[in-house]
């Protein structure tokens, strides 16, 4: 029922986009599809009971639980901010001749289809239809990437679809494994997750190990684990920064959420150890390779989707640890590294049509004046820099405390590593935005580009993601607690 | 604080200030006789500072106010320091006074404001004998805190009184270690005065100068006053390498003949220090100023030894 | 029903087509047949999967028969074909990381390693009829086989046709190791054909204009200078 | 009453942040004032609060939020936290006065209000950190006062120094955060509990790990030598009041994290106090050899901060070492000199930093070369100055000195009752520690010369004018704290409850005064009053210039020769002739280099390492798809051989 009003909503929404003429009509529409998934979820939110003891809705491949409803909403919301933000900046695009007009409505009708499948893949209880819409969230983004004109768009987007869909084939060979385990372990195939999960203590480990290394294979190429991160940097620096936020805020979510869906199973295995012990690795190999590429960064958006890689390898060793703490401070760091990455790379954004050269995106960004040209991106990149490396009055501070914590109660010696390697990282960010945003114009420089005007579209979200995220920090709701710790009970952690 | 101890007071100081112009003259002429030369009387410095007090006093248009205050403040500075050592006689010290610690530190107020002034008149000589005495003044230090800590890990106290007073009960106070240490406390003595081979404290316009060089600008009353200090620092320095070297006629019950006795048998045996300090300089050349680590480096070897001996022996 | 005997034995000989195929694709030059081999080898999969329902008499193997005919025989090659006219590549020369014969060497090795991990992995699957355990090898093979040419291949066109690859090594390993629901199997092809249509876009979308791209393009090997734009 | 007061400053400080941030797009003068006011008004009242505490002796606990089990935000405040409560609120207040007047001089208009409010949140943060009761709340606000201190350090961004010295700070201060994070985990790890309690299981093996980290966090934050590198380059940075804040109050706030950690948490072994000393030692002799050769005004303020808390180390490095030897008074006088001794530095830094600051506004330069001649032109500052660099230089009857003289008696009495090994220990502390404060008066000496004494260097020092009343107010009162808490020593430990064993510092005042009085007042009776003007005597050079006076590098040039081991220091000589036999000297060029140690032999070989490090792994990352596909290849076969292998 739910998912036929998305759907509905959606189609409509895509017929609006191409019915309507101007830049501004479309983006009403997906402003308007946006805040509408939003208030949807928002609604099944409030009706759902908190603890509730089962799932709202069920059917044989879609469910609806506290997790899904949750990565739904921070979908909903960057999409509807990151839809606010577009409207100017695919205006600048455009009147800067790097969008090309006949390719805004496929940029509108891409953008609602990918919230679209997005939200059902979140709902999908039927592990391969997972599968298969997070495959369709690739072929989409992929799409909004390569929709600039440029080549270097072309070659990111062609990076990020064979890297991420070549690895996706392992993960379904992962979950042949995992329906053949169920089938042989019941008696009859299945690859429901609540049926999984109920009987996921019948299976056998080496099985279950094997479906989940598989299966990780894939969802860390999404989520941009080391080795697989390769694609991100690039896919997110040069794709438009309105869907930079959503790749980085939302879609790597997708990967996290699959790989906490599969460590949810596992964790009723005696596979659990091993799993453990490759969650750690990986892990800390990506906090680390994150962190050192951060170092000689130059480039702002790269710099960002780095720091991105970081936080998912930091999301993965507190799986990794698997205890109810861990994976609740684990969600929280979902969203808050949500809605940091959103405003980062919103305000990242606004600086690259300020600043961005006009001879290739890998060159450094000539950031000078910052202050006095885009004070607010400026602010923006400083806050939710210190928010993403983990300062007070950020949620990040708790969550990243809180992962440590639970690491440091396992393990000392992985703590210390993984404490140097975010120092590494939040080094190079200062690094990066220290000396780019003290540079002001010696007399003898050459003169920048015009001032650009930052439509007030375009301040507005970055404006609601900093106050959003500075109230995160500071309030923690009792509710807010209880629906994280229900997510958690809920997993089966 | 009780009328005794008043009066130790007033004591002490008129009788430090009495005596100190005496023993630099008094070195002057060993220095002289050990030269073949007849030296001047022993009572000429008293002649020179009262002529100084006579006067006028000429100020330097870069002045400031450090150059007319400091004078007074680095006499009073010493003064109190001579309070700490009794020279004659020991009454029960009250509030502290006579703490090692601060006996040190308040020679370090007293050279703070020599150095300052120094630099006062924007004279190069000044520059160069503060920036001089504050160096060798540090580096001297860690002889002299260790020298102090021997001390009072000597005697088992941080109180100079109480030193005396231990070592004026005991028979024979003289041990090695003090020995030892006396010739720790000479040699600091010799360069918190600034003798040769530290300094040459007859030369101006030299240099090698380093005490004189901070008060070439000072004339008059001002000139007499750091003299005074000079003098005094010197007596007083002197007074407690003897009182707890040699203590014997050093009272610790007050009666006036007693007190007068001891005061008697100390300007004897200050007498007697001085002209080893004037036959010392004699026998000994000025040192080249980044030598002297080396000098100091000796005052710390005794010192040391002192404490190895004391600690494991 | 046919003999069961008969029909493993022509499933063998199918498994050893499908090697050779995969062996082809990876080790040959020549472009326009890559095509040509990726139909048959996807038909050799369509036969295989006839052949397995005399066996098992499951109606999805008729249906995923069907899909595969379609999709992979028909529909995918002949939109490369014609996308590979447009962009005027006939040879794809040069190898990255891996020449033909070294590849063919590891594609061997690998199969090794793959069946003894699955064995070790899979005690219930091996101890299947040995049929569908050597099913299930050959697919993960033909996966990484298929991943090999991705990556040692410079052209973006062969790389679709390493993916394709993969891709009927995932089907191949699916039919043997056990039964999914028909839905899954027709929306992965489904995905897989949006999926080519999106790459070639792209490709021909690089492939289009402006000359003062050609020194970054370079680097993607897409084409070189030498075979000229139309 | 104290949790009223209490609260009513935070909410007060709240306002003072909120309101200038408010109004940041547009430079206003009265928002400035209205928050500098309620700094000075919070000030006031957590004085009060913690005066109050510090009387009584009861420990206060405040607020009670727990927003989950895990994260309790308990503030309790003790007679530690209420004395630390005090200094921050003392100097925090005084330089609220200050910064009124000289906010104006900076340039920056609408940042000058962020600057305000960024300040006041740097406080809060101080006061909160001071205050906490669990270690998660105190991470929290040693976060935040390291964020808001940033902000503070890079006021001038446009300046490349201040960049320098940003990135310095931020890194230092990010390394700082790691090693307080890795204690606290470590710690809670070891016990279970975020409570700033006693360790029950001192058995545990992760007391060890925490201590070492907790450690190496708070020396970094208080710049000890080897971590120092920061201060040197922040300190000099950031305007003044902000300087006077860091050094004076942020450093302490470490400070007081170690104490707070060794008394209330750890059951500190004996070794742990040799490495406090050692740490100390070595940082307060370093610090103040590199306040020798600074010619930087505040670079040399900073260094001689690094040599302060060094001092502090020391005494609760001893203490540590006593208690172990069981010898707890000894013990306690040595660590409430460590105590006394951050609330004088605390006092006496922020006056140096503050009339540093009036000075480098009145003539442009931090360059102490290019100044001089100033105690004719700026009487009260040199005034005030004066007063700081007396009490920095230990001299009696300043507070500076009673601090010391608390460390040298504790360990001069405890020599003769601890075995051999401690006792050589002892000394050669002593021995370092009695260098330190000599040649940190040498330092002031150098330093009050070159800058207020003698001719002026420059022509903006010719030109220097005193500064307005405010900005000798402020100091004024931190002068007066730095009189009154020398003279009053005795009597304010006996109040506190504590009979040292400390001479009468007042009777030595009154002594002094009184002497001085007598001489001066004897002369002025007894002899003429006769006096004349006339030049300083040049060499027989007609006219004195400027650059015949010392210079203050010249003046630190003996030092710098003794050690010169320490400085490595380089001496350049090159000349140039006219003739080729070299006897007609046309020019040349004499210099000494010093060679920054740590700079050159840690800091830049780690960063080097680092970014070789970076752009190798930055080469895995090559732009190409087939690399990248191989690398997926390599891992799925690695994993597939591990399934293999672990099944």
């Amino acid at each position: 029922m739910i998912l036929l009003a998305l759907g509905l909503v959606t189609l409509a929404c895509i017929g609006l986009i191409a019915l309507s003429k101007t830049n501004r009509q479309m983006n009403a529409v997906s402003i308007a599809h946006g805040l509408i998934f939003t208030i949807i979820t928002a609604a099944i939110l409030a009706a759902m009971d908190i603890p509730v003891g089962t799932f709202l809705v069920g059917n044989q491949y879609f469910f609806i639980d506290h997790l899904a409803a949750f990565e739904v909403l921070i979908a909903s919301v960057i999409f509807t901010l990151a839809a606010v933000y577009a409207g100017g900046y695919v205006e600048s695009l455009l009147s800067s001749g790097e969008l090309e007009k006949g390719s805004q409505k496929l940029f509108y009708t891409l953008w609602s289809l990918l919230l679209l499948i997005i939200v059902l893949a979140f709902f999908a209880d039927n592990l391969a239809l997972f599968w298969i819409f997070a495959e369709m969230t690739t072929i989409a983004s992929a799409m909004l990437v390569a929709i600039l004109a440029a080549r270097e768009n072309i070659d990111a987007a062609l990076k990020y679809i064979f890297i991420a869909s070549t690895s996706m084939l392992l993960s379904f060979v992962g979950y042949i494994f995992l329906f053949e385990t169920s089938r042989s372990a019941l008696g009859e195939g299945s690859l429901n997750w609540t049926v999984l999960l109920a009987h996921a203590p019948e299976f056998p480990a080496e099985m279950m190990l094997a479906s989940f290394a598989l299966v990780f294979i894939g969802f860390a190429a999404k989520s941009g684990i080391f080795p697989f991160h390769t694609w991100l940097p690039e896919a997110h620096a040069k794709a438009p920064s309105a869907v930079s936020a959503v790749l980085s805020a939302v879609l790597l979510n997708v990967g996290i959420y699959a790989i906490l869906r599969m460590v949810a199973l596992v964790h009723r295995t005696n596979a659990m150890p091993a799993v453990s012990t490759m969650l750690v690795l990986f892990g800390a190999l990506t906090i680390g390779i994150a962190a050192v590429s951060m170092l000689p960064q130059k480039n702002l958006k790269k710099l960002i989707a780095f720091s991105s890689i970081e936080n998912m390898g930091l999301m993965l060793v507190g799986i990794a640890v698997a205890t109810p703490v861990a994976i609740f401070w684990v969600l929280f760091h979902v969203m808050a590294h949500s809605f940091t990455k959103a405003s980062l790379f919103f305000s990242a954004g606004i600086l690259h049509r300020q600043y961005h050269s006009r001879f290739s995106g890998d060159a450094p960004d000539e950031i000078r004046d910052v202050f006095s040209l885009q004070p607010l991106a400026a602010w923006g990149i400083l806050i939710g820099g210190l928010a993403i490396i983990g300062l007070p009055f950020s949620p990040v501070f708790f969550s990243k405390l809180f992962i440590l914590l639970q690491v440091g109660t396992v393990s000392m010696e992985v703590l210390f590593i993984l404490l140097v390697l975010l120092f590494v990282a939040a080094a190079g960010l200062g690094y990066f935005v220290i000396t780019a945003f003290t540079r002001v114009s010696q007399p003898g420089d050459s003169p920048l580009n015009e001032p650009y005007r930052t439509p007030g579209g375009m301040k507005i979200p970055v404006v609601i993601l900093l106050v959003l995220i500075i109230a995160m920090g500071i309030f923690l709701p009792g509710g807010e607690i209880v629906f994280f710790s229900q997510m958690v009970t809920e997993l089966g952690f | 604080m009780n009328g005794e101890f008043v009066a130790y007071c007033v004591i002490n100081a008129l009788a430090v200030l009495a005596i100190a112009p005496l023993y630099m003259s008094l070195i002057k002429k060993v220095k002289a006789w050990t030269q073949g030369r007849q030296g001047p009387s022993p009572f000429q410095t008293y002649a020179n500072l009262a002529k100084l007090f006579r006067k006028e006093v000429i100020y330097s248009p870069n002045s400031s106010r450090v150059t007319r205050v400091a004078p007074s403040i680095t006499l009073a500075a010493i003064l109190v320091a001579a309070l700490f050592v009794p020279l004659a006689y020991v009454p029960a010290p009250v509030g502290g006074i006579g703490n090692i610690i601060l006996f040190l530190y308040l020679f370090a107020l007293a050279r703070f404001f020599m150095a300052l002034t120094g630099l006062d008149a924007g004279s190069p000589f000044g520059g160069m004998g503060s920036s001089r005495e504050m160096s060798l003044a540090a580096v001297i230090e860690p002889v002299t805190i260790i020298v102090f800590a021997a001390l009072a890990f000597v005697f088992a106290s941080l109180n100079i009184f109480d030193m005396f007073v231990i070592s004026a009960a005991s028979a024979f106070p003289v041990t090695p270690t003090l020995i030892l240490l006396a010739i720790s406390l000479f040699i600091i003595l010799i360069v918190e005065t600034a003798r040769i081979p530290i300094d040459n404290p007859e030369t101006h316009l030299e240099l090698t100068m380093i005490h004189e060089g901070m008060i070439l600008e000072l004339s008059g009353k001002n000139l007499a006053l750091m003299e005074l200090a000079a003098a005094v620092k010197f007596t007083v320095l002197s007074a407690l390498l003897i009182n707890l070297v040699l203590p014997f006629g050093l009272v610790t019950t007050f009666s006036v003949a007693g007190v007068l006795a001891a005061l008697l048998l100390f300007l004897i045996k200050g007498a007697v220090l001085s002209g080893i300090v004037g036959i010392f300089e004699s026998s000994m050349a000025k040192m080249r100023f980044f030598r002297l680590p080396s000098l100091f480096v000796m005052a710390f070897f005794f010192s040391t030894l002192t404490i190895i001996i004391e600690v494991f022996a | 029903m046919m003999d069961a005997a008969l029909v493993e034995s022509i499933i063998r000989i199918l498994f050893a087509g499908v090697i050779i195929t995969a062996a082809y694709i990876i080790s040959t030059r020549n472009l326009l047949s890559l095509v040509s081999v990726y139909a048959l080898q996807s038909a050799t999969l369509v036969g295989i999967a006839l052949c397995l329902y005399t066996i098992e008499g499951a109606v999805v193997l008729l249906g995923i028969a069907l899909v595969t005919f379609a999709s992979k025989v028909l529909i995918i090659p002949y939109f490369i074909a014609t996308i590979q006219e447009r962009i005027r590549i006939k040879r794809d020369i040069e190898f990255h990381y891996l020449n033909p014969t070294t590849s063919l060497f590891l594609s061997m090795a690998l199969m090794l390693v793959i069946y003894m991990a699955l064995s070790s992995i899979m005690p219930n699957v091996s101890g299947k009829p040995t049929l569908f355990f050597f099913g299930a090898v050959v697919g993960l093979s033909l996966v990484l086989m298929g991943m090999m040419v991705t990556f040692s291949r410079k052209r973006a066109i062969t790389k679709v046709l390493g993916y394709l690859t993969m891709e009927n090594g995932v089907l191949l390993f699916g039919m043997f190791v056990t039964e999914l629901p028909f839905i899954i199997e027709f929306l992965i092809v489904i995905d897989l054909i949006i999926l080519v249509i999106l790459t070639a876009i792209l490709t021909v979308g690089i492939d289009s204009t402006l000359e003062e791209y050609h020194n970054r393009l370079h680097r993607f090997y897409l084409w070189e200078g030498t075979e000229d734009v139309p | 009453m104290v949790p009223f007061l209490l609260s009513a400053a935070l909410l007060v400080l709240v306002i003072g942040i909120l309101a200038p941030l408010a109004a940041a797009g547009r430079d206003m003068r009265s928002v400035r004032i209205l928050s500098l006011a309620c700094t000075a008004l919070s000030s006031l009242a957590l004085a009060a609060a913690s005066l109050i505490v510090l009387l009584d002796g009861d420990p206060v606990t405040i607020f009670l939020c727990q927003p989950t089990p895990a994260i309790g935000i308990v503030f309790s405040l003790d007679r530690l936290a209420a004395f630390f409560t005090l200094l921050i609120a003392g100097i925090s207040g005084c330089v609220a006065v200050y910064s009124v007047e000289y906010f104006d001089h900076l340039s920056g208009n609408g940042r000058r209000n962020v600057l305000c409010g960024a300040m006041n949140l740097f406080i809060l943060a101080m006061v909160l950190v001071v205050a906490s009761a669990t270690t998660v709340s105190f991470v929290f606000f040693w976060e935040l006062m390291a964020a808001s201190s940033f902000f503070l350090v890079m006021y001038e961004y446009a300046n490349g120094e201040t960049r320098r010295a940003g990135v310095f700070y931020f890194i230092m201060t990010q390394l700082s955060t790691l090693f307080v994070f890795l204690g606290i985990i470590a710690l809670f790890a070891g016990t279970g509990s975020f409570a700033i309690s006693p360790i029950i299981l001192s058995s545990s093996p992760l007391i060890l790990p925490a201590f070492l980290a907790l450690f190496t966090g708070f020396s970094i934050k208080a710049g000890i030598i080897p971590f120092h590198k920061w201060l040197p380059y922040a300190h000099p940075a950031s305007p003044s009041p902000i300087s006077a804040l860091m050094s004076g109050v942020m450093l302490k706030v470490a400070v007081y994290g170690l104490i707070r950690f060794l008394l209330d948490v750890f059951a500190p072994e004996f070794w742990w106090g040799v490495l406090i000393l050692a740490a100390g030692t070595v940082s307060a002799v370093l610090g103040i050899i590199y306040a020798l050769k600074e010619h930087d005004i505040k670079g040399m303020l900073a260094c001689s901060s690094i040599e302060n808390v060094g001092i502090i180390f020391i005494g609760i490095g001893l203490s540590v070492i006593l208690n172990a030897l069981n010898l707890p008074a000894l013990a306690t006088l040595s660590l409430l000199g460590a105590l006394f001794h951050s609330l004088n530095h605390a006092l006496f830094k922020s006056l140096l930093f503050l009339s540093s600051g009036s000075v480098v506004h009145a003539t442009h330069t931090r360059d102490i070369e290019h100044m001089g001649g100033l105690a004719r032109r700026m009487p009260y500052t040199s005034a005030l100055f004066f007063i700081g660099a007396a009490a920095i230089a230990a001299l009696p009857p300043l507070n500076g000195f009673v601090s010391e003289l608390m460390i040298f008696v504790a360990m001069f009495s405890s020599i003769p009752l601890v075995d051999p090994f401690v006792k050589v220990l002892l000394f050669v502390t002593l021995a370092l520690f009695a260098l330190t404060s000599a040649l940190s008066a040498a330092c002031f000496v150098k330093a009050f010369g070159s800058v207020f004494l003698a001719l002026p260097r420059s022509p903006e020092s010719e030109d220097a004018t005193e500064v307005s009343s405010l900005m000798i107010v402020g100091p004024a009162i931190l002068a007066a704290g730095c009189i009154i808490l020398g003279i009053f020593s005795f009597q304010i430990f006996s109040l506190a409850g504590f009979n040292l064993p400390l001479p009468d510092m007042f009777l030595v005042g009154v002594l002094l005064c009184g002497t001085t009085v007598l001489v001066y007042g004897f002369l002025y009776f007894t002899t003429p009053h006769a006096h004349r003007v006339s030049p300083t005597w040049g060499c027989g050079a007609s006219a004195q210039k400027p650059g015949s006076e010392y210079t203050g590098f010249g003046f630190s040039e003996p030092i710098v020769t003794i050690f010169s081991s320490v400085y490595r220091t380089k001496k350049k000589n090159v000349r140039h002739f006219y003739d080729a036999k070299e006897c007609l000297f046309s020019d040349g060029i004499a210099g000494i280099d010093l060679i920054k140690v740590f700079e050159e032999y840690l800091y830049i070989p780690i960063a080097k390492a680092a970014c070789r490090t970076s752009a190798a792994i930055a080469r895995f990352q090559n732009g190409c798809l087939d690399t990248y596909l191989l690398y997926v290849f390599v891992t799925v076969v690695a994993i597939i051989v591990f399934l293999g292998w672990s099944a």
